[in-house]
């Protein structure tokens, strides 16, 4: 079982009731950021139409960032992480205007 | 005679005086360092007003503005360097009006043109530093590929709604590219730019002031005292105003501008192999 | 006619249309009230120049500035909305040219006078919201009390070097004072202004926007929907671009002047009672 | 004993070796934040004539706002707060430019 906080950033937050932090529980064993990516597609996102906002082939959507505790997924690990009992776990899209 | 004997006129002391005493700036050197650089600023919009200003006021030396857009009524919430009266004129025109009265010094270099495949290396190749201040992914993979291609730093911001980012590429030629990050496009659907989704203007002014910021950073060397460590910066002006600290991945082996076997050469970007339209999708590319 | 059947007449719409979409703003409801408001900013400077500029963008329907110095070349640097060609002007006049062309639906009143207890009750009365931009802790006081005694809210905020501070004062007669936070005066020898300490433009320019969000959040009822905390926050530049927020304390029942038996009422403050000069040591006040 | 990180912010770090974070262990035991100011002003501020920036009255001089773990002091018992492991303790001067 772990318990994580989740922020959708960067207007992420449309596809999960527009609420931008989630306290997250997940009551399985070694529970990494694949399980997790996946837990958010089947649980969190309302409307089915808006996952694939959220993944493209699986994975998340490029253009999004993933960050464990405000650091690059890419330094922690990516999709094996392990998730920690309060780690908050961070998805943004990246903006584009100006 | 005067400009002989010191390294700065009288007039450039008066002037900039008040900076060059904070002890961040290192003074006449500073000064001189600020006064020797090469900016080139891509976009005149919500972020390049503010950054423009700052720039101008702190006495870069040549700035460049690139931008082919004209002022409308609608940018003027936000896009507070142009005015009603400029209204229909260039951007980059009406910008260099009010950057040649705030500091003389300053000489002012306009591009109204698109940045695109063909003139981005000649237009690059004069500057330093270059800014990213546009409203498109196929301008931003643009800018990074060339700066990557002629050795050149990148401050690179965008914002939209009460929210921004902002990053450094390329920082030296050792820090990471724009597609270091995002080694693959976003779906062009995906993708909402200010035309459509609406922007508060002294939110994306902030951080086009969090770029003027950068931009005096890197000029002034902090980041070769301090130590460059890749970020990205997020700014969020309701319900609070915060700013996050992201740490992000290094320079990737793999990549594909700035990696060690790039695909993304000068070559196929002139010859216009790279083809950023059907990469990104083909968008109107307006700098907004 | 047409001003009868819609609130905002079509070129509001269009001047407004890309900041009303921002669901934070609240859309029409939202930019009548921008348009109702009344903003008086004292001190058109570093921290100034900024928030004008995007309170005008903005649509604020009247703002007040209090200013009597006249712009200096060693001003430009930092406070971008003046110039060259303005220099001797007084600021607040030189910031009206400006405000006035780039949105001509604003009213801009200029106050070219020293705020001092004489007059402050007097040029306060006209509006909604108060914003401290000033550099002298003799008017900071001065800038509390008058609108505590006036039930107005402030937004007041001050920097140096290559860092900003700023807080909400008196919110909605329910938040804390400047004297609740420094009860006493700090001693004139210790107290650094811009006069002698330096600052990065675009550093203080950077806090005069966060102003500018702040001002805006209040206008739209930002705070009414989410509730107000006591807060600092505190920005610094260098090495590193930091927002930081101190939550603070609230009210404090002793205040001498929002507190259960206040001493500094506006029969006191008028009377010269209360001496601002000698409570803080007696510092050129100018605005910079 | 108690180890703590102490920051002089808004130009106070020119008392303290121009440092603005300092790691800071006492060791006593109950050490609260009266001793901590009076062990800044014995051990930590270099130059004595630079006491009076810091204290007055044998207090935090009157513009300074002292903060526990980014909270104003008066909200967690001022003088005192007993200091636990790792509490950050802010000392910041109040700017008056604009
Ligand atoms: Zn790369
Ligand atoms: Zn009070």
């Amino acid at each position: 079982m772990v318990s994580v906080t989740v922020e959708f950033l960067g207007g992420l937050d449309v596809i999960v009731n527009k609420q931008r932090i989630h306290q997250v529980q997940i009551d399985e064993e070694g529970v990494d950021m694949k399980r997790l990516i996946s837990y958010i597609a089947d649980q969190m996102i309302t409307n089915k139409n808006d996952v694939e906002v959220f993944l493209e082939d699986g994975s998340v959507r490029p253009g999004i960032l993933t960050l464990i505790n405000d650091t690059d997924w890419e330094l922690e690990g990516g999709e094996g992480y392990l998730l920690e009992d309060k780690d908050v776990i961070s998805f943004t899209s990246t903006l584009h205007g100006g | 005679e005067q400009e002989k004997r010191y390294p700065l006129s009288l007039e450039e002391f008066r002037r900039y005086g008040r900076q060059m005493i904070v002890e961040d700036t290192g003074g006449v050197s500073g000064q001189i360092k600020l006064r020797n650089a090469k900016v080139l600023v891509v976009g005149a919009g919500g972020l390049g007003c503010p950054v423009l200003s700052y720039l101008a006021g702190a006495g870069v030396g040549v700035i460049g503005i690139v931008d082919n857009d004209v002022v409308d009524t609608s940018n003027l919430h936000r896009q507070v360097l142009h005015n009603s009266t400029t209204v229909g004129m260039l951007k980059c025109e009406s910008a260099r009006q009010v950057l040649n009265k705030l500091n003389p010094f300053v000489e002012v270099k306009t591009y109204p043109v698109r940045l695109n495949n063909a003139n981005a290396f000649e237009i690059f190749e004069f500057y330093d530093i270059i800014l990213d201040a546009t409203d498109t992914p196929l301008t931003r993979y643009l800018i990074s590929d060339v700066a990557v291609n002629l050795g050149k730093t990148v401050v690179s911001a965008s914002g939209l709604g009460t929210e921004g980012q902002l990053c450094i590429l390329n920082y030296n030629n050792e820090g990471p590219c724009y597609r270091c990050f995002y080694p693959k496009p976003p779906t062009p659907t995906s993708v909402t730019s200010c035309q459509e989704g609406g922007v508060i203007g002294p939110c994306i002014g902030l951080v086009g002031t969090m770029m003027a910021v950068e931009t005096l950073k890197l000029i002034l060397g902090e980041y070769e005292k301090n130590g460059f460590q890749p970020f990205l910066k997020t700014y969020s002006g309701f319900p609070e105003q915060v700013i996050r600290t992201f740490r992000m991945r290094g320079k990737q082996s793999n990549c594909a501008c700035c990696g060690q076997t790039p695909t993304v050469t000068r070559e196929s970007i002139e010859s216009g192999l790279i083809n950023y339209d059907a990469f990104c999708g083909s968008r109107n590319y307006d700098v907004c």
